[in-house]
């Protein structure tokens, strides 16, 4: 970590960020085994909200997405519009094999295999469908990548270093630093 | 209240597959009401049609999550029927096994869906941690928790051990009384009853007319169940009866649904008591005779059926899948008018409806049966299109 | 349990509308013109008791297109009616009339395979997305998907 | 009291530090009671507090044609009137600002929460928010009428209009949950309603629509907005407990006045800890009726054991008078 060179009240806000990641599910034409998957989460055994994490039903209130299945040509108007509604600062996780690459219905004439083609995508969860357990670790993932970026302040330094391009949604700048 | 239009989905909490509706309603009653399920086309019948027998399996199994074994078993029953060969007595029993535990988990899920579409969040978490011990023995069985890939042509891919059995035993203890206990409790809780009595009732002649199919259709009388009127698997040995129901309404449906996971569950601990000994699975040519197979199996939705035609290629020449959820839609539109927003989440979950599925229809609107359908791009210009700047809740 | 529909007694009522044949212990396949369906049906509901339609299937052999109404009823039996319909102009009159649920079902027929179906209250786009072009039916044996035409769904580039 | 100690009444000890550290303390426990009672673990301790400063901490995103002032100030209003009604309430014995009638002030600010929900329903243009806004008046209508019936019964019983003299006056003689069951019934029914939590919470169905009035607050205004809530739960627990358990005043005097205020203080939290269980039980073990159903129960039952309850106390006056 560089010398904490930020204020008390950004550190404070970054560590709430960590404490408290809300979640949203957006099923993009999926056979909804992941979305069982990401609700038994939600179930006594492997109970998220001890994390703090809560599924909220509008993006308006949401820190990552959730995005289920190979995103169908129908749904991807739908995944863009609902990934701008979300307010900064906002983070993805694509689900399982179909979020990837389309998994076992890669180039299917309805289907634009994964979620990487409409929107930038930060965690990718392997697995058809991947277990309650492997599902939190992917939080977990994010919510570290969260931490490096807050560090960082923004994506930015993430898009330089895989070269890959800048989102070209809504930057983040409107994060107040 | 002028006459207002509401897009419910495909993004709603209530739902947790994408359907839209596009409800106009005045004040809290519902008018009309169009429901667009085609967000989930995937195009799997075309890719059916380029796989060989075995790698179109698992493709299948991932029509649906919770489905998944019903459209795998319909699928390889079918292709067994038309290459004329007797898949042994042990894989009929395992498959009949897996087939019950996946009515049982998908009926205790709909439990806890429906009671969390009106708020009753505590019955929600209780079904569905009882569900992780049916989760577990699938696992035990099929070694993973949903999409179970135990089926092939002409038999089953991994046998059952005696360890196995006795763990799925103890299982069953405890679910036994976990299932009585959810009866007492479904029958005795006031709050269940106000909200599902009495809510999208249809009588038995609506529920043929419209083309109800399983759990939907037995709540209203109709006595049908492709397990008893053609028995396929092991259903003809084992002794168990058919739950049907007078009330017709979400009330009915509910206990239509307790009664079949009691039945279910004798059934999987009959099949495991006399598990017959033997191989479990037969050789099978590379290529189907030239035929016509109309494959009908029980999901725990309702009828699923596959209509496969092969011309003697180890590929399908056509496979038509029609699905549970499917034939459940025309009811729900037409049960839905007049009823209150708020009902539309409980009587859409009354079907249990499967979207990934279904992926096929939209329905006509309530007035008398006629489709007066409005499509997305009429609602951006009359609804929700013009009041933001493309931020709108879709 | 009333017993199943025998051979003879399917072919004694649609003795003038179409050869009937045994496919197996519970399935008996009619085949009539496009034309009879109607009728065919109106009698298979009213006569032999047909109350529930379970689906009909369409099936591009290549040449033809073929249609399979298939129904059953309390006597547990499952009657198929097929029909040919020419490749150049498929068309057949509706039967979303006599059973309500067919309405579904030739609505995605219709989508996918392009056979019109005269006299069906709405036939709009059901299972492919808005933009999909309209002359385009992906379950035809001749259809490619080809690059150029553009199907829908947003790149993440294009914003 | 002089100045400065009023100044630090209010500020600090049983004043606003104190009632946002509690309302944090009583969301907690509420998730957590709930959460245990559904086999789950539930939240941490801190949890409320970084939701807070999560919520705090993210963009604001004002949908197009938004009046964005307005949108700003609503929570704000709420949140002044919610604090407000909450100085009124005895905490650690009677409240230095009492006066004749802050009983009928406290409730009249504590419906301001449910209008301002509506205005933000109405202001951020969204159909379901506006459904939601309209669906929180109208289960005001139901719910108001008994709710105040419940409350004001004491106040005729106790023959004065101040919080703090009802509490005195239930020193002297019974707790009024035990004199009028009934009310403390309605009031409790009353509270859980208006605190809009499950059997009740029909204006934000999540499973209905979305999530009502507050689908398109984002950022500080979600935030402000569920502190307001939160303290309005520490309000109104503070409320039924002083008029019905007899706030935090003993039957028998003590002498010290620092043990008094530590006892009375303590009194107060063991009450609305109470209170709070009750309410979370009941969220737990109810799911969420229509409105219509509502209105049927509200107004059939409700409204007439409050009636019933007012004949009760009258006569029970001209008794007591009477004796």
């Amino acid at each position: 970590m560089t010398a904490d060179s930020r204020t008390m009240s950004t550190r404070l806000a970054d560590w709430a960020r960590l404490k408290s990641p809300w979640v949203t599910v957006f099923n993009s034409g999926a056979c909804n085994a992941c979305d069982i998957e990401v609700i038994a989460c939600l179930m006594p055994i492997f109970d998220v909200e001890r994390f703090g994490i809560l599924a909220k039903g509008s993006p308006r209130h949401a820190d990552i997405l959730i995005v289920t299945g190979p995103v169908t040509l129908k749904q991807s108007t739908r995944l863009r519009r609902i990934w701008e509604q979300m307010p900064e600062p906002k983070y993805v996780i694509a689900m399982g094999a179909c979020g990837a690459s389309g998994g076992v219905f890669h180039d299917l004439y309805h289907v634009m295999n994964g979620v990487e083609s409409t929107i930038p995508v930060d965690v990718w969860v392997a697995g058809c469908p991947p277990r309650p357990d492997e599902i939190i670790n992917a939080v977990v993932t994010c919510l570290n990548l969260m931490k490096e970026d807050l560090a960082r302040g923004g994506k930015e330094w993430r898009q330089k270093k895989t070269g890959e391009a800048p989102a070209s949604g809504p930057d983040s700048a409107g994060v107040p630093a | 209240m002028p006459e207002v239009h509401i897009p419910i989905g495909p993004q709603h909490p209530a739902l947790k597959e994408p359907v839209n509706f596009k409800v106009v309603v005045d004040g809290e009653k519902i008018v009309s009401l169009d429901l667009d399920i085609s967000y989930n086309h995937r195009g799997i019948e075309k890719a059916a049609e380029k796989r060989d027998f075995i790698k179109v399996v698992p493709l299948l199994a991932r029509v649906c999550g919770i489905c998944s074994h019903s459209h795998t078993t319909t699928f390889v029953k079918g292709i067994e029927e038309a290459m004329k060969i007797e898949i042994p007595e042990r894989a009929q029993y395992i498959r009949t096994i897996i087939a019950e535990l996946e009515r049982m988990h998908s009926h205790l899920l709909w439990l806890g869906v429906a009671a969390h579409e009106i708020g009753f969040n505590t019955l929600f978490m209780w079904t569905w941690r009882d569900r992780e011990t049916i989760q577990d023995m699938l696992e035990e069985m099929t070694g993973n928790r949903v999409v179970y890939g135990i089926n092939e042509v002409g038999g089953v891919r991994r046998d059952l051990t005696p360890s196995q059995i006795q763990a799925a035993f103890n299982h069953l203890l405890k679910l036994e009384d976990r299932f009585s206990k959810y009866g007492e409790m479904v029958k005795s809780d006031q709050n269940l009853q106000i909200r599902f009595r009495g809510v999208g009732k249809f009588t038995r002649e609506e529920a043929l007319k419209y083309g109800t199919v399983g759990p939907t259709a037995r709540a209203s009388g109709v006595d049908y169940d492709i397990r008893r009127d053609e028995p396929y698997l092991a259903y003809a040995e084992v002794p168990w009866k058919v739950i049907t129901d007078t009330h017709g309404d979400v009330w009915g449906r509910t206990l239509v649904r307790l009664g079949e996971m009691h039945e279910s569950l004798k059934i999987v601990r009959y099949c495991l008591e006399n598990l017959p000994a033997g191989p479990i699975s037969v050789p099978v040519p590379k290529t189907a005779p030239p035929s016509e197979i109309l494959s009908r199996y029980e999901a725990p939705r309702g009828e699923l059926v596959h209509f496969i035609r092969t011309n003697n290629t180890d590929k399908v020449e056509r496979l038509d899948i029609r699905t549970p959820t499917m034939a459940n839609w025309t009811s729900v539109a037409v049960s839905l008018v007049n009823q209150n927003i708020a009902d539309i989440p409980v009587i859409v979950a009354a079907i249990d409806p499967c979207l990934s599925c279904t992926s096929r229809i939209t329905v006509l609107n309530g007035r008398g049966g006629k489709a007066g359908v409005m499509t997305w791009d009429d609602l951006r210009k009359r609804g929700c299109g013009k009041n933001n700047k493309g931020r709108s809740v879709s | 349990m009333t017993g199943h529909l025998t051979l003879d007694t399917v072919r004694e009522t649609m003795e003038g509308l179409g050869t009937a044949e045994q496919v197996n212990k519970f399935r008996i396949r009619i085949r009539t013109t496009p034309e009879r369906i109607p009728r065919a049906l109106l009698i298979a509901q009213s006569i032999l008791k047909c109350d529930h339609l379970i689906t009909i299937s369409a099936v591009d052999n290549g040449t033809t297109f073929e249609l399979l109404y298939h129904l059953t009823g309390p006597h547990r039996s499952v009657l198929s009616f097929t029909i040919e319909l020419p490749r150049d102009k498929p068309e057949v009159h509706t039967v979303s009339d006599i059973l309500p649920p067919a309405g579904i079902y030739e609505r995605q027929i219709h989508d996918l395979l392009g056979i019109g179906f005269a006299g069906h209250p709405d036939l709009k786009r059901i299972i492919l997305n808005e933009d999909w072009p309209a002359d385009e039916f992906p379950m035809r044996k001749d259809w490619k998907p080809d690059p150029k035409t553009f199907y829908g769904g947003i790149r993440k580039e294009v914003v | 009291m002089n100045a400065l100690l009023l100044a630090f009444y209010i500020l600090v000890f049983p004043g606003f530090l104190f009632l946002i550290l509690y309302s944090f303390f009583l969301e907690y426990l509420d998730r957590k009671i709930a959460a245990r009672m559904q086999h789950r673990v539930g939240p941490p301790f801190v949890q409320p507090f970084a939701d807070f400063i999560k919520t705090l901490a993210k963009e604001v995103i004002d949908p197009k044609g938004v009046d964005r002032k307005a949108l700003d100030a609503a929570p704000l209003i709420a949140m002044a009137a919610v604090m407000t009604a909450y100085l009124y309430v005895p905490i650690i014995g009677r409240s230095p600002l009492a006066f004749q009638g802050d009983l009928v002030v406290v409730l009249y600010l504590l419906t301001l929460p449910t209008i301002i929900l509506f205005v933000v329903g109405w202001l951020s243009r969204n159909i379901f928010a506006t459904m939601g806004g309209v669906r929180a008046v109208t289960q005001m209508f139901i719910y108001e009428v008994p709710f105040f019936l419940a409350l004001i019964t004491p106040a005729m019983m106790a023959g004065s209009w101040s919080i703090s003299d009802i509490v005195t006056w239930q020193q002297q003689n019974m707790w009024f949950a035990v004199l009028q069951p009934i009310g403390f019934i309605i009031a409790l029914i009353g509270l859980q309603a208006k605190l809009e939590r499950t059997p009740f919470d029909i204006p934000e169905a999540e499973t209905e629509i979305v999530a009502g009035p507050w689908t398109e607050l984002t950022g500080r205004r979600l935030a402000l907005m569920h502190l307001t809530i939160d303290m309005a739960m520490v309000t109104g627990c503070a409320l039924v407990a002083a008029v019905f358990l007899g706030g935090p005043l003993t039957p028998w005097v003590i002498t010290p006045g620092w043990l008094a205020v530590i006892v009375g203080f303590l009194l107060f939290l063991a009450k609305t800890l109470f209170i709070l269980l009750i309410l979370a039980t009941i969220k737990v073990a109810t799911g969420r009726i229509r409105i219509d159903q509502l209105n049927d129960i509200g107004w059939k039952y409700l409204a007439s054991a409050a009636l019933i309850q007012i004949g009760i106390v009258l006569m029970m006056n001209y008794l007591w008078v009477g004796a």
